[in-house]
């Protein structure tokens, strides 16, 4: 944010023709990509479609944030992990996609489950928050994390894929945020996970695309976006549309009239839940 | 006056184990949203209407419900008087990645 | 389509387990994936996600025509083409991809313009025909072939990008057909292709993993597709929507009743119109 | 009666640069879609209207006419009579890949 802003390069200029001549993006646009960063937590189903259309597209500099490695069956919709990746760091082979679609691009590697003592501090050095995590408390702490900033509210894309479904939103400025639309979490007994319920690796693909032309609109300075609304897709009757979602409710403990949280809190124990999708429910005695 | 409610992002399975729409008449000429989910629950219209409803005002924490693709807190939530070919959708919020 | 047809092996119940454990595709599901054929005609924006997902979803065999190599200004969208693969053959770069995600697979490459003299032979070899291509002229030649075909139509999963929007339809059984909806071919000089008008990445992203999704049920054997129907997707608005399609059409001079086309005519002629989106319009002396 | 004309797919590109929705007055109490197209012409209320239409009863190669996200073929076409709230959509198909 308080980066040496560079300008556009001659090869550049060949290089993203293709969307420099859209008039919302042009050499303005551009050129705020290449000095943007954003923070992409969770590189799975999600995150592989998002970092690679905005490393093609020029954005600056990444974070990426995963404690998990390769599985093999993660490959079945995690399309950026390879066979011959098996048992390495999502975030290496992450960062070497990355390099490989653009090697002027920065990459910043968070090994790590990201939780109420790292938060604040890895979103503050990015433009950008993507969230393609796969759990409910990172939800709430990454909704958090990105309102309570000191230098002002950072935009969070937020997407969520299972079965054939897949639903994404934005927050970001005045509009609500996750907590005016969850006030409560949900009981972990009604929650499905993409281990128990199954995902459709086609339908990550939509759901984290539609997360990246979000994040490139806002990066490249672009008014229009999401927010406010969501859109839902159903991969399995080929339906898809367009909701509005509430606007900030006044009585949120976070975004609200009297800002309650002021703080990151605990979000397992808020939720009754693990923040991955691995060992569900806590026994919170 | 004839109801239509549909089910998506995962809401489906409380009704039929799949069943994307559920058409009925309801009870009331000019009926709020309370007075559909109180009709619902004690004809026992949806299977598994736990999964969804909360109480005749009220879904469960991560359901969504929009009446014509809006938020139904735009409309007064519960309190929305249904018009003639309005759609009452339930939402899951989905959580996966 | 008379192939051998081969069972699961223990590692593929283990690899594809996220998609297995859906109730529409289960072990036969996934049988009927690993035993199927789709021929990809484009290696491009729309291409890339295609052939990613549907290669990682367990697809068996692969066709790949593209004529095209690898330039610079492509990396922006076409992302599974990484910078050091610039000047090598589009179809060689995608068939490694595939490779890289299943080793299993067949992979068959085309690497030409495919057209009236070759695209009967070619289309009769897979089991659907995913249209990824970038001009008018290939967009009949598809569809005429693939409803021309002795034992019966091939299914055709057609999508297209442009700027910040993207389409997407399926034409099947006895579903209307690409010449139902256009019994006309556009003025040569109302198309705007992807050179001059630009596109964004992550909007070919979300098109092409509809694509893959569309595919992907029809070949797994699941009743539901986006057939009878179009997706519209605005991601400069963050508007989406499924919108109704006509029926067969009577008078259509393909599939109507009087079936008036009984072969592949000249395509180029016919539009006034290239078949690429590089020399687009043709004097027709 | 109001009509509301919405552009998309590129089609956007034919009334004042990109705008995406066009309303105004019907003349008629009870108009067909051919007497909107013949409105929108005499009155010039689509910039570039010649790269949409081609007469009051036919749109131009590659453009789609929707009526409430539906195919207007479904509805008799330029025949169809157009209702209170009705959406009318123009919509480019894309050819690019
Ligand atoms: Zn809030
Ligand atoms: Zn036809």
């Amino acid at each position: 944010r308080n980066r040496p802003q560079r300008t556009l390069s001659l090869p550049e200029f060949q290089r993203y023709s293709r969307q420099l001549i859209l008039p919302e993006v042009g050499r303005p646009g551009q050129e705020n990509l290449v000095n943007s960063s954003v923070l992409v937590v969770g590189c799975g189903g999600l995150g592989c479609p998002v970092i690679q259309y905005l490393a093609a597209a020029g954005v600056g500099a990444f974070g990426l944030v995963d404690n998990d490695v390769v599985d093999t069956s993660n490959i079945q919709r995690q399309i950026l992990h390879m066979e011959s990746d098996s048992g390495k760091l999502k975030v290496l082979s992450a960062a070497e996609t990355i390099k490989n679609l653009n090697s002027s691009a920065s990459v910043y590697l968070f090994n790590l489950t990201i939780d109420s003592s790292n938060a604040l501090e890895i979103v503050s050095q990015f433009d950008l928050v993507v969230d393609c995590t796969d759990n409910v408390a990172t939800r709430y702490l990454l909704n958090d994390a990105c309102f309570l900033q000191k230098n002002g509210r950072i935009p969070l894309v937020s997407g969520a894929a299972l079965r054939w479904d897949g639903q994404i939103t934005v927050y970001k400025e005045d509009s609500c945020c996750y907590r005016c639309v969850h006030p409560n979490p949900p009981a972990p007994e009604s929650v499905t996970n993409c281990s128990d319920g199954g995902v459709i690796g086609a339908v990550c693909g939509v759901v984290g695309s539609i997360q990246a032309t979000e994040a490139l609109k806002i990066l490249a300075g672009i008014e229009n976006s999401l927010c406010g609304n969501m859109i839902i897709y159903d991969g399995l009757r080929a339906s898809t549309r367009t909701i509005r979602l509430r606007p900030k409710r006044p009585d949120c403990k976070l975004c609200g009239e009297r800002k309650e949280i002021k703080e990151l809190v605990d979000y397992v124990q808020f939720c009754g839940m693990s923040a991955n999708d691995k060992d569900k429910n806590l026994d919170l005695l | 006056m004839e109801v239509t409610l549909e089910f998506c992002g995962g809401a489906e399975t409380a009704h039929n184990r799949g069943e994307k729409f559920l058409t009925f008449k309801s009870e009331n000429k000019e009926p709020k949203v309370s007075d559909i989910f109180a009709q619902v629950r004690r004809k026992k219209l949806i299977d598994d209407i736990d999964a969804l409803i909360e109480s005749d005002k009220d879904v469960k924490p991560g359901v969504l419900v929009l009446i014509n693709d809006a938020d139904w807190e735009l409309f007064n939530e519960a309190e929305y008087q249904v018009c003639k070919n309005d759609r009452i959708t339930f939402v899951s919020t989905l959580h996966g990645g």
